[in-house]
């Protein structure tokens, strides 16, 4: 979230769409409902007829994997009726900029296409640049080949008629959202965006929620009170876990992950953002630094200025490899991995294609597996279609303490780190994930120590000092995560701080500011709101330097004053020569008065229009999902994003326009059920309640197939099948495509075979196994397949067991 | 204001059910609010008139409005009521019979003038030492002698009061210290209650109004085993302790009635060597 | 608890005095027998944030002095929620009472057809081993164009955010120690 | 003790089924063993082990488009209960109204003939009484164990957004009407479900129809032609007793 939860209620205009906010995270309606008691109006878009539809003021339906289309038109609309905000999108975007003429696109291709790669040359995705190296500007954005003119031209192409006859909604209900939307371009309205997985877990994910950004940059949305770009994450601490580096391209704070190619500690640091332009603040310009305190923070006195800090003992990727989610399970498969790891994940059930996944753990010698509850992941050496006679791995089950059994900090969707303190004691031999890992790897080490290895200096050099008394201490690592001063051996107070030469340390430079001399930052519980904009800034911590909202500058006019004065988030105060209000992103001088841009972590400085970082293009284009039901994407011949990685053979089979696969399908979660349900199937509480796997479909599609309400059916996809209990509602409705009928089903996914014996399996079952080309999320939102009745209702034996 | 002394009734009757032990207390405790209650309609305090400087006071030193004596006192009711519960005193028990005897003996002998306590020109318990009163008694009378007139006084008050960002132990409205804390509403709020004027303001869960302790590890609190509406909140480092009724669980009655049906609570709090800070105002 | 001889006196005054005669003269033997017969329950509260979605919101937890949950509500003093939960939030309860939690290290030997319980130290002493050994079996110093990669192809790692900051920070550095570069969790699913 | 009432507010329910819960466990009434039926709603009905039931019903708003409404069912211990008038002609005893509050008990001691229950619940406008196997009848108690000590119903402790209030039914009726005042601003249709008749009253924001079929009681309330025939004859009933 580039805003913050209690932030809804400052938002004239609330979008939920790629979301059930109502559903998913029930208790930040409240937020929602306060904005609506002032008078706000609250949209929601989707597949589905939700609990959040309900409460809203429009609902309107979309078939799954159109967004781009949605949004699309909704560009054109803003731009064909003079809505944006002028003033912002001039200033504050690159929409005066001029591109690379040998940029194009052409039938749902952009310039640079290679078919045989899957791939696009990325070279004419550019800016012309003056000969001090600064993007060519034309602020009257008359110049054809401004980014303006180019978008405009862009979304030409997205009429209402075109595309409500690809996302089925009615052009007078795309109208009413759109008139609604696009009445926050003026400075004193805000309009805010709340998107979840409906949006990424799509092949072009990343580009839905581009489309949403430009969208807010036309509005002049970005760095206000009540707008932003709003991601409600799915995991109470899955931003911290993201911030924390836990995935395959990103060291703690959102470095690049060393690659072959950089070699060096120097090499790496070429990779370092370049601005010219004086007025660009750059942040990211401070790399080095970052790099540099985090290897003091891995490896402590061992990493020196002779061995570049440590620097080659990180592993490294080869260049171009992708060691994501599907490609590390599509190893598995293959049978590269002995050893495995499944800490406080169950993805025999929360993986696309989990067919797949349990066949490759199959092929491990060894896994181990941390959890609060048992889960088809432990357990799928004895599950469906398993013979344990015939399945090598050898599986280590660590029973682990539940959140309030320890202590520690978590990170919500605001990017508020708030600290959890250790309630209870775990039960029986329980232990918390820190202390499991923390000597585990005294283990590795002392192996290492006896029997030395492989490239043992990672190990034996690791900084691993982080307890108290014989026992893990979870402040040290705060306090690492922090980092030090290390000639004064006292913590930093921000990262503002931090050097390149070696005489600092920090594990995550974004948490800089977090625990410092003056304490846990993490764990105030001040109520203060000077603003009155419910920013709470002496409750908990944020990140980073508890800026609550960011590119706030980007609130207000060339000198500094507030553009809306309703909601003033920040001002300039001229003659203390300081700003007032939030943290300010970046503490420099109005642009006014010889200060600079407010988009700091862009290396151009404001807000991308044109967004030439992506794999599939600089903007968004619309292109069905792999698994479509229509021939033809009726925008043009690119009927797929051109740039997806298809797996192929084995168990990955896909079906477009098969009659044997005839609708579309997607996935969710209700508000009773969480994941796979492994923190919930087990409480009695929530199983009553949503006892078993349902699938809903429409009236309409019930009575095409014979299906009545209750009844149980059988729901397949190529990958696989599962059985449900039919829920016929009018929440649901067919899809009119071009004229053609498109029906939807609809499944949870927070069941499996091991609890209770007769909720269902998991509807990763029927998903497909392929990502979006610059997460590689897997589409798990809108995929085809079959529902049909049960030909024989199930033996009353299994039902009552 | 008939049907609220009803309610009463009703839960006393209920809390005898239960805890018949306090019967004498609580009859005694009924015969007080009933006299109190006939006095209210015929009150006549004299006007209030509010400063601005004492919000200011309020707002931007954290100083309360007012404070104790600063509370307008209708004289003439409260030295009648005075006299009624001398009367309801008389037949409570022999220590307050013998007080009362002993108190209308020094009215008569002019070595008490009431006027002149109510008023505030002299202090009640330097006239208690002086009489050779009971003290605990004494005091105990005439405050709840005062009680309507304090009780009307906040109701004009709390209307100039903005207390959001009050977050302090002690009463903004007349500076006390809380006798009671309520949990309150869907969420759990927690609300003190002024030993002195009732007001009742909201502050943090999680924190001992006394020394502002806020350390989780040194707040616990003890209950008796099924009276989980009511609970001791004892804070660790500073050994006194905060009876909390959980409002959510309960219909709402009198809070001072529950506090003296929960005495009991008081004593065993005392025996784990806590302290109320401020005594239990019906066993002082 | 220290206790000075100042407060010794007092309480003890309270004790014996108070426990027969109240302040106002009311005979208090009954309440005191009362208060003698109730059972009593010690009990503390500890704030923390709930585990399910990104909300964030604030939960009380109370828990008897053995350190066993007795009640988990909404902490109305949280900005965000309020005190209010949702039906998991207010269920969490059941987490930390619930008969089906993991309580013991289990292990399931290859081929075989049951779990069997084990200690600690010998599964951390086997895990250790084998991740040594696959490491070892499988760590590659350079790729196939001669670059340096010091990395571990055959060990991989999934999770997770349902860890807090610190672990998760942590556990990034035990991985990465080790060469591992398959590091993943649900943030990419 | 004085007359009391539910008011609940059906446009702040959201269906978590939390009285749902709490219900079952101050009633010690197991948690049954429910299946997916095609709804959300579960169990699928109020049973002699579910005194209380979140309802959830979809229909048809203006236009075609779909609207879900919550509703939370329980007993509505009504002011002159017809259950009781017919149980009283069969087994005495059987359903007692308790005069403090207002409470309508069913006794659990008491055993109910098949063919005589039948007509029981027929009488009752909301269709809430329901008998165990073993012959006892069923619903709820408004907590009267609790109110009687002043604590306040399970169901009401445990309302997260404010939906259920209980209190002297002066009061409650006051806060009932004055709740509608504001929501008939939104909602024109909104009401209160027979709140002169009953002690448990729903504020409703559309057709009760729409909620559930037994959500307010028809113009005859309570009045099956069995039931109408009693109350004319029942002062000669009485007056023969007496004689």
């Amino acid at each position: 979230m580039t805003n913050h939860y209690i932030d809804f209620r400052n938002a004239d205009v609330i979008l939920n769409m790629g979301g059930n906010v109502a559903e998913n995270h029930p208790v930040s309606f409240k937020w929602i409902q306060a904005a609506m008691d002032k008078g706000a109006i609250f949209i929601h878009v989707d597949p589905r007829f939700t609990r959040t539809s309900a409460k809203a003021d429009i609902f309107v339906r979309l078939r799954p994997g159109t967004d781009i289309a949605f949004l699309g038109g909704m560009i054109k609309y803003i731009l064909d009726n003079h809505l944006y905000d002028e003033f912002y999108v001039k200033n504050y975007t690159n929409a005066p900029f001029i591109v690379n003429p040998k940029f194009s696109f052409e039938d749902g291709l952009f310039s640079g296409y290679d078919p045989t790669k899957r791939a696009y040359d990325k070279s004419t995705w550019t800016f012309e640049r003056d000969e001090n190296g600064i993007p060519k500007k034309d602020m009257t954005l008359q110049d054809p080949r401004c980014v303006f003119q180019l978008l405009k031209k862009h979304y030409s192409r997205y009429t209402l008629q075109k595309v409500s006859e690809i996302t089925g909604t009615p052009v007078a209900d795309l109208e009413r959202v759109y008139k609604a939307y696009a009445s926050t371009g003026t400075p004193d309205k805000a309009g805010t965006v709340l998107y979840a997985m409906g949006w990424t877990q799509h092949t072009v994910g990343t580009q839905n929620v581009r489309a949403m950004a430009i969208v807010q940059d036309l509005l002049g949305n970005m760095g206000i009170a009540g707008g932003g770009i709003n991601a409600l994450r799915g995991e109470s601490n899955v931003q911290g876990s993201t911030d924390q580096g836990l995935l395959f391209h990103i060291i703690p704070g959102y470095l690049p992950v060393p690659r072959a190619q950089w070699p060096t500690l120097a090499d790496y640091n070429k990779t370092t953002p370049q601005t010219k332009d004086p007025r660009s603040v750059n942040w990211w310009r401070n790399r080095p630094k970052y790099i540099v305190s985090f290897l003091k923070s891995m490896f402590g006195d061992k990493a020196t200025k002779e061995n570049d800090f440590g620097y080659s003992w990180l592993p490294k990727l080869d260049p171009g490899q992708d060691a994501s989610w599907l490609n590390l399970f599509d190893e598995m498969y293959k049978g590269t991995f002995s050893g495995f790891f499944a800490w406080g994940m169950n993805p025999a059930c929360s993986s696309a294609n989990a067919g797949k996944i349990r066949q490759a753990l199959a092929k491990l010698d060894w896994m181990v597996n941390v959890n609060v509850f048992n889960s088809e992941t432990a357990e799928f050496w004895k599950g469906p279609g398993m013979d344990p006679k015939k399945v090598k791995t050898e599986v280590f089950q660590l029973p682990c303490a539940a959140f309030l059994e320890k202590e520690g900090s978590i990170s919500n969707s605001g990017r508020w780190m708030q600290w959890r303190y250790k309630a209870a004691n775990p039960p029986g031999e329980a232990r918390p994930d820190g202390d499991i890992m923390y000597e585990l790897f005294k283990k590795v080490r002392a192996l290492y120590e006896k029997e030395k290895g492989a490239f043992p200096e990672p190990i034996l050099n690791l900084k691993w000092d982080y307890e108290t008394n014989g026992h893990f201490d979870v402040h040290k690592v705060a306090k690492e995560i922090n980092g030090y001063d290390l000639t004064t051996g006292k913590l930093v107070p921000n990262f503002v701080a931090l050097k390149d030469d070696g005489t600092t340390s920090c594990g995550n430079w974004i948490y800089s500011a977090s625990y410092t001399e003056a304490g846990n930052m993490a764990a105030r519980r001040g109520k203060s709101d000077p603003t009155g904009l419910g920013l709470y800034p002496e409750w908990a911590w944020c990140w980073p330097l508890n800026r609550r909202i960011i590119y706030n500058r980007a609130s207000v006019d060339l000198e500094g004053n507030p553009r809306n004065p309703k909601r003033p988030l920040l001002k300039w105060d001229p003659s203390a020569k300081k700003w007032i209000g939030d943290v300010p992103d970046n503490a420099v001088p109005p642009m006014g008065t010889d200060g600079a841009y407010p988009f700091i972590m862009k290396s151009d400085g404001v807000a991308s229009i044109f967004g030439p970082g992506l794999a599939d293009g600089p903007f968004p284009e619309h292109y069905e999902p792999l698994e479509c039901p229509i021939e033809k994407n009726l925008l043009s011949n690119q009927r797929i994003n051109p740039v997806i990685k298809i797996f192929e053979g084995g168990p990955d089979t896909f079906a477009t326009c098969d009659p044997k696969y005839p609708f579309v399908c997607t996935t969710y979660r209700v508000t009773e059920h969480w994941q796979t349900g492994v923190l919930t199937r087990w409480l009695p509480w929530l199983i009553e309640a949503e006892p078993q796997v349902f699938c809903e479909l429409s009236i309409e599609l019930a009575k095409l197939r014979g299906i009545k309400n209750g009844d149980r059916v059988v729901v397949e996809t190529p990958r696989g099948k599962i059985e449900a209990v039919a829920i016929v509602t009018s929440r649901l409705k067919p899809f009119n495509i071009a004229g053609q009928t498109v029906h939807l089903i609809g499944l949870p996914w927070h069941f499996g075979w091991l609890h209770p014996k007769d909720g269902g399996e998991s509807a990763n079952l029927l998903t497909p196994f392929i990502g979006d080309p610059n997460t590689m999320i897997p589409e798990s939102k809108a995929f085809m397949a079959n529902v049909r009745k049960l030909a024989q209702a199930p033996a009353k034996k299994s039902a009552k067991s | 204001m008939e049907s609220s002394l009803e309610k009463l009734k009703e839960r006393v009757e209920q809390i005898l059910g239960k805890r018949p032990n306090y019967k004498g207390i609580l009859n005694f405790y009924l015969r007080v609010k009933e006299e109190q209650e006939k006095s209210r309609s015929h009150l006549h305090p004299k006007p209030l008139s509010l400063r601005k400087e004492w919000k200011d006071l309020l707002s931007q030193e954290g100083f309360s409005l007012i404070e104790k004596k600063d509370f307008p006192i209708d004289i003439e009711a409260s030295i009648k009521l005075f006299d009624s519960l001398c009367g309801v005193a008389q037949e409570a028990n022999p220590h307050l019979a013998k007080q009362v005897s002993m108190i209308r003996e020094a009215v008569r002998g002019k070595r008490l003038n009431l006027e002149e306590i109510f008023s505030g020109k002299v202090k009640e318990e330097k006239v208690a030492e002086a009489v050779g009163l009971d003290q605990k008694v004494f005091t105990f009378l005439i405050y709840q002698s005062k009680k309507p007139s304090i009780e009307e006084g906040v109701e004009i008050l709390k209307k100039e009061l903005e207390v959001e960002s009050w977050s302090k132990g002690d009463c903004p409205l007349c500076g006390s210290l809380p006798s009671l804390a309520l949990l309150r509403g869907e969420g759990g709020k927690r609300y003190l209650r002024c030993s002195y004027c009732g007001f009742e303001w909201r502050v943090d869960r999680l924190f001992c109004p006394f020394c502002g302790n806020r350390d989780q590890g040194t707040l616990q609190y003890f209950f008796g085993e099924g009276e989980e509406t009511f609970r001791m909140d004892t804070c660790e480092k500073c050994h006194q302790y905060l009876k909390t009724i959980d409002t959510r669980v309960m219909e709402m009655s009198d809070p001072e009635l529950e506090d003296i049906a929960t005495l009991h609570l008081d004593l065993l709090a005392s025996q784990k060597g806590y302290q109320r800070p401020v005594p239990h105002p019906w066993n002082p | 608890m220290k206790i000075t001889r100042r407060d010794f006196l007092k309480i003890s005054g309270v004790t014996t005095a108070g426990t027969l005669l109240g302040g106002l003269g009311f005979d208090l033997k009954p309440i005191e027998s009362y208060a003698q017969e109730l059972r009593i329950k010690g009990a503390k509260e500890t704030t923390t944030i709930c585990c399910y979605c990104s909300v964030g919101c604030g939960i009380i937890v109370h828990t008897d002095p053995k350190g066993k949950v007795i009640n988990a509500e909404g902490d109305p003093d949280h900005p965000i929620s309020e005190g209010a939960l949702c039906a998991k939030g207010a269920a969490s309860y059941q987490i930390a009472n619930n008969p089906n939690r993991l309580q013991k290290v289990r292990y399931r030997a290859p081929y075989s057809t049951q779990w069997k319980e084990v200690s600690w130290e010998w599964a951390l002493d086997k895990i250790a081993a084998n991740i040594k050994k696959s490491r070892d079996a499988s760590f590659m110093e350079k790729n196939t164009q001669g670059q340096v990669v010091n990395r571990t192809n055959g060990i991989a790692s999934v999770g997770s955010a349902a860890l807090d900051n610190e672990e998760c920070w942590l556990y990034q550095k035990f991985l990465r120690a080790l060469g591992i570069v398959y590091i993943e969790h649900q943030a990419r699913i | 003790m004085a007359d009391k009432s539910f008011f609940i507010d059906t446009t702040k329910c959201t269906a978590c089924r939390g009285c749902q819960i709490t219900c079952k466990q101050w009633n010690k009434n197991p948690g049954t063993k429910t299946i997916q039926r095609g709804t959300h709603q579960n169990p699928s009905d109020l049973s002699a082990s579910t005194f209380k039931l979140v309802r959830f019903s979809e229909v048809e708003g203006p236009g075609g488009a779909p609207l879900w409404y919550f509703f939370p069912d329980q007993c509505r211990h009504c002011i002159s209960p017809p259950c009781k008038e017919i149980a009283d002609g069969k087994v005495k005893g059987a359903i007692i109204h308790d005069e403090a509050t207002g409470a309508v008990i069913f006794n659990p001691k008491v055993k109910i003939k098949p063919e005589d229950f039948k007509e029981i619940r027929e009488a009752c406008p909301y269709d809430i009484p329901r008998i165990s196997s073993a012959g006892v009848m069923a619903k709820c108690t408004m907590c009267i164990d609790r109110i009687k000590e002043g604590l306040l119903p399970a169901c009401v402790k445990t309302c997260p957004t404010g939906a259920m209030s209980f209190g002297d039914r002066k009061e409650i009726l006051e806060k009932a009407n004055k709740r509608l005042e504001e929501v008939k601003k939104k909602y024109k249709e909104a009401m209160l479900a027979n709140p002169n008749d009953v002690r448990a009253i729903y504020l409703l924001m559309d057709d009760p129809k729409k909620y559930h079929k037994f959500a307010v009681a028809e113009n005859t309330f309570g009045m099956t032609r069995k039931l109408a025939l009693r109350r004319i004859i029942k002062p000669l009933r009485e007056l023969s007793l007496i004689g």
